[in-house]
């Protein structure tokens, strides 16, 4: 008990370090664009911008339903955590669960919830647009996205995460006969980050959307559990897609290290240098596109599975 | 206090700042944007989000009116300064600065308007019990409650402008003092709420001093309404040189590039403006200029999300002069990107020299929609797409008639 | 014993969020409770080793319950919110319904001497995923093969229900209108 | 943990869902109802399958009942949709004629 305990808090530090680091990755990227010769203080941006938050006070606000505001803006973090409870490195994750797989996409379906909640709770037209701009979204990439995730399922022929990612130890990585899985996980991993590309429910044409009447602590934590579902994202993407642990020479927990790094460090990128996929556009393609491609990789996975037993 | 200290020291490295633009000190707000931007500061996107409002220009009494509702929404620590002349503009920002970094100060200003409060308090549980529920209602900050949703109609209803505020029709119910929504039907035919939701004047990428009144069915609006909000005195006469006319159109095109959510290209924009404001090497910023329109240009999903958005028919084109909104938002992007070429390579080496005949070239040049028209534009549209289409269409409301207001119905 | 406690826990919770659904004045509030009535029962069923059904309950829940508090809003055509009046119709004769329902059903499950426990055999692994899929895919196959035709059947069926606006408006009465004529176009040019 | 307390726990639920879809008129609210006492089946059939026979194949049970009740939403939805565009409301007791 004592020492699973533990272990979640050490788990819990480690995906903060990862959330820390894509912050300020953003940062540097951020001052970078701006042209600013010395990118110490972009780096350092999330620390600053930590300090303002904490001393920044919150809002009341006239006929706000608090309790969901609050519940929502607090449920993304929570998600984040419960979902890479079940993330293995190197073959042990904290909570090894049977049907891990089923429970990250449980975890970011609540997503849906805690957005939608901020942007109602705050009671302004503006969140509450960013949070049914979410919703829309929402229907449009959580179905592709669980398709997607169905794929390196069927191929090792199993939803616990430990055994997916040992069905590529030594073979070759999910991500190079399932490309398109790949790229619509990730897409789907933008989109449930409410990050970049599909970061309209945030969108700066809504005055900031669901974070439009946030403020100090309640806006830091909203935004702490954006880079902190970004950074879960690109950890379970790791064992699922990109070979888990698997590498040479280094050790298993430094390649798990290294890949998630580079992940996440694509995904923050993606950020400034994409437009946003405004949704009344995305909708239509998330159906009429994505879906049965996806549909078409999963079909490919379980024939050469099927084959292959 | 050492750790109070510490975190008001970091604090101070990321101030985010509003600021507002009053019709007329354009380049009071651009010189603003470049001291943000060499500070580090990011511009704040709502009231909640800022620490400091910095108004752009002397502001008229019903500007002023909205820009003190919009100072009554800063969460706190927080500081207001007004800066007319670009030069003002630094020091405005390091006096913003030491307030913030006045503890006993911002604690008192925090007691100050706690205190207001306690009637409002009581409103306010009152309201929480009969839980809000279509979010038809307006959210205002705490203190402005009675005030604001009490006189509707007259000016106090300006509302909080921009984000949170909304006044409601014409119903006269209204519970926790704020009235509900009216329904209509909406494009699919179903009976959807109508709530009132002004645009503007203090909003980012937004022309100064419009205010848009929208009817919002969910986020399709189904009538709007403009007014322009003036300054109270008259503006310093714009620049006419066609160094500022091609900043002018580049700064154009940054707000469209930003509100289209592409960061990269909207910060290339903003850079080949200020080069152009701050007297960079002639070919440096056409070479600059020239590799962001080849950026705009290649990106297949920019035209797609932009495709045939805000198609303006030519007859709008034609009541507004050259050149003419005409096109898409697409469209007129890259049509602000290639006029301010053409303003570069014919005259940028020139130095604006003021010959009579420039004079008249000059003033046959586009000076931007009349906000008059804009109601036609957005009826119909979403949120997301009024707002691209207002940026794209570049409402001039320096020079617009100050009692220009039109309205256009729904249907 | 640890079992038994968040058991309780979780039982309290589903129940208490499941009165809550008809006692709170915001629509939103209502739909959630219903979510967190779903979730409770959904770790409830994690304790008797259904892991597959058990997450997938508060994987479909939670997204059904997002969807509902949308539908919540846009339907309750007064808001008794913000309005407070009653919408509820034959409030007594529902309470008499509800309490008799549970006399009779919590009696049964009291009285009746309910079998022990048959403890499953041991090296079979009942509660999982793969030996639902076993069954769906084997000995259980034709109640799948049911249950498929009758969600097509309610896609399609829900869709011509709710949408006023067939092929022939936005294509015109040849079907050869292009570009369709939409409130709203959409990012694939149909 | 016995099978009486899961039952008992069961039949509140489903009874609390039954009030409400008895006593609501708002048709979303009803559906509210409906869900809440197939939320107490699913209960109570998960307790029959630990207590009574726990074998593979019972899972498949509580799949049905999920699926069912995800078809109640989907036309239920569909047909409050129907009613608020045709009537532009959507109380039961405004739907009554279409019985006769």
């Amino acid at each position: 008990m004592a020492e699973s305990l533990f272990w979640a808090l050490v788990a819990a530090f480690l995906l903060g370090c990862l959330a820390v680091a894509a912050a300020s990755l953003d940062g540097a990227l951020g001052a970078r664009g701006r042209g600013a010769g010395n990118l110490a203080g972009g780096w350092s941006a999330p620390l600053a911008e930590t300090a303002r938050l904490m001393r920044q006070r919150r809002r009341t606000l006239v006929a706000a339903d608090v309790l969901l505001w609050r519940t929502g803006g607090a449920a993304l973090l929570v998600a984040a955590l419960l979902k890479v409870a079940v993330v293995p490195v190197d073959g042990w994750a904290l909570a090894d669960l049977a049907v891990g797989l089923v429970w990250f996409n449980a975890m970011d379906v609540t997503v849906w919830a805690a957005v939608w909640l901020t942007g109602w709770g705050a009671n302004s037209a503006h969140a509450l647009i960013g949070g049914y701009r979410f919703l829309a979204q929402g229907l449009a990439y959580e179905l592709p996205l669980m398709f997607a995730l169905t794929a390196p399922a069927v191929a090792a022929g199993s939803l616990r995460l430990a055994e997916v990612e040992a069905a590529q130890r030594g073979g070759a990585w999910f991500v190079l006969w399932m490309p398109v899985a790949f790229a619509v996980y990730c897409l789907g991993v933008v989109a449930f980050s409410v990050w970049g590309p599909l970061s309209v429910a945030a969108g700066v044409d809504l005055a900031g959307g669901v974070l439009a009447e946030l403020s100090g602590v309640d806006r830091l934590l909203v935004l702490a559990g954006r880079y902190a579902l970004l950074a879960t994202g690109a950890a379970f993407a790791v064992p699922m897609f990109l070979g888990g642990a698997d590498g040479p020479l280094l050790p298993g927990w430094a390649w798990f290290a290294l890949k998630t790094l580079l992940l996440l460090a694509v995904l923050v990128a993606l950020k400034r240098r994409l437009p946003v996929l405004r949704p009344d556009r995305f909708v239509e393609v998330g159906w009429l596109v994505l879906l049965p491609a996806v549909l078409l990789q999963v079909l490919v996975v379980s024939v050469v599975a099927v084959w292959r037993y | 206090m050492g750790v109070r200290q510490w975190l008001t020291t970091l604090s101070l490295r990321q101030v985010h700042v509003l600021v507002v633009e009053v019709p007329g000190w354009w380049s009071t707000r651009v010189a603003a944007q470049q001291q943000l931007s060499a500070r580090g500061w990011p511009e704040a996107s709502s009231p909640a989000d800022a620490d400091v409002l910095l108004v752009c220009g002397h502001p008229g009494a019903r500007f002023d009116a909205a820009v003190e509702q919009v100072w009554d929404q800063l969460p706190g620590p927080r500081a207001r300064e007004r800066a007319e002349t670009p030069s003002d503009v630094a020091d405005a920002l390091d006096r913003a600065a030491a307030v913030l970094a006045d503890t006993d100060r911002q604690r008192r200003d925090a007691q100050d308007r706690d205190r207001p409060d306690d009637e409002s308090d009581q409103h306010s549980t009152d309201a929480d019990a009969h839980e809000d529920s279509d979010g038809d209602s307006g959210a205002n900050s705490h203190e402005m409650s009675d005030m604001d949703h009490g006189d509707m109609g007259d000016m106090g209803d300006m509302g909080d402008m921009d984000m949170s505020g909304m006044d409601h029709g014409d119903m006269d119910m209204a519970p926790g003092g704020i009235p509900l929504a009216g329904g209509g039907d909406d494009r699919d035919g179903l009976e959807m709420d109508v709530l009132q939701v002004p645009l503007g004047p203090v909003l980012p990428c937004w022309p100064a001093g419009l205010v848009l009144r929208c009817s919002l069915q969910g986020d399709v609006v189904v009538a709007a309404e403009v007014e322009v909000l003036t300054a109270g005195s008259t503006a310093p006469a714009p620049d006419l040189s066609p160094r500022a006319e091609a900043a002018r159109l580049c700064d154009q095109a940054r707000q469209v590039l930003e509100l289209s959510g592409w960061g990269t290209a909207a910060q290339q924009a903003a850079r080949v403006r200020d080069d152009l404001l701050t007297g960079a090497d002639a070919a440096a910023c056409r070479a600059r200029l020239g590799r962001l329109r080849a950026t705009v240009e290649r990106s297949r999903l920019l035209r797609w999300s932009l495709r045939d958005l805000g198609r303006a028919s030519t007859t709008h084109g034609a009541a507004v002069g050259l050149p003419v909104p005409v096109g898409d938002v697409h469209d007129r992007l890259l049509s602000f990107l290639r006029s301010a070429g053409d303003l570069l390579d014919e005259r940028l080496d020139e130095k604006a020299d003021h010959h009579p005949a420039d004079q008249l070239k000059v003033s046959a040049r586009w000076t931007g929609t009349d906000p008059v028209e804009l109601p036609d534009l957005v009826t119909g549209l979403d949120l997301a797409a009024v707002r691209l289409v207002v940026a794209s269409v570049a409402p001039d409301t320096a020079t617009a008639d100050t009692s220009a207001t039109a309205e256009v119905d729904g249907g | 014993m640890l079992e038994s406690v968040v058991f309780w826990v979780l039982a309290v919770l589903a129940v208490a969020s499941g009165v809550a659904v008809f006692r709170v004045d915001s629509m939103a509030r209502a739909t959630y409770a219903l979510a967190v009535s779903f979730v409770a029962v959904g770790l409830a069923l994690l304790l008797v080793d259904l892991h597959y059904i058990g997450v997938i309950t508060v994987l479909m829940m939670v997204m059904e319950m997002a969807v509902m508090a949308v539908y919540m809003v846009m339907f309750m055509g007064m808001n008794p919110a913000l309005m407070p009046m009653s919408m509820v119709h034959d409030n007594r004769a529902a309470i008499a319904a509800a309490v008799t329902t549970f006399v009779v059903l919590a009696g049964g499950a009291l009285l009746v001497p309910w079998p022990s426990r048959r403890e499953p055999d041991p090296g079979t692994v009942a509660g999982t995923a793969q030996a639902l899929g076993e069954a769906i895919m084997g000995s259980k196959m034709l109640v799948m093969l049911t249950v498929s035709p009758a969600m097509v059947a309610t896609i399609v069926a829900g869709v011509v229900l709710a949408g006023a606006r067939g092929r022939y408006d936005r294509l015109g009465d040849d079907l050869d209108r292009r570009p369709a004529d939409d409130p709203q176009p959409g990012g694939v040019g149909r | 943990m016995t099978l009486e307390a899961v039952l008992v726990v069961a039949a509140a639920l489903f009874s609390v869902g039954l009030y409400g879809a008895i006593s609501q008129q708002v048709v979303v609210m009803v559906m509210m109802g409906l869900e809440l006492m197939l939320n107490g089946v699913i209960l109570a059939a998960a307790g029959f399958w630990w207590f009574l026979s726990p074998d593979p194949t019972g899972q498949v049970l509580l799949l049905v009942v999920i699926a069912a009740m995800t078809l109640e939403m989907a036309m239920g939805f569909a047909v409050a949709t129907l009613l608020h565009r045709s009537r532009g409301s959507d109380m039961t007791d405004m739907a009554t004629d279409l019985s006769r």
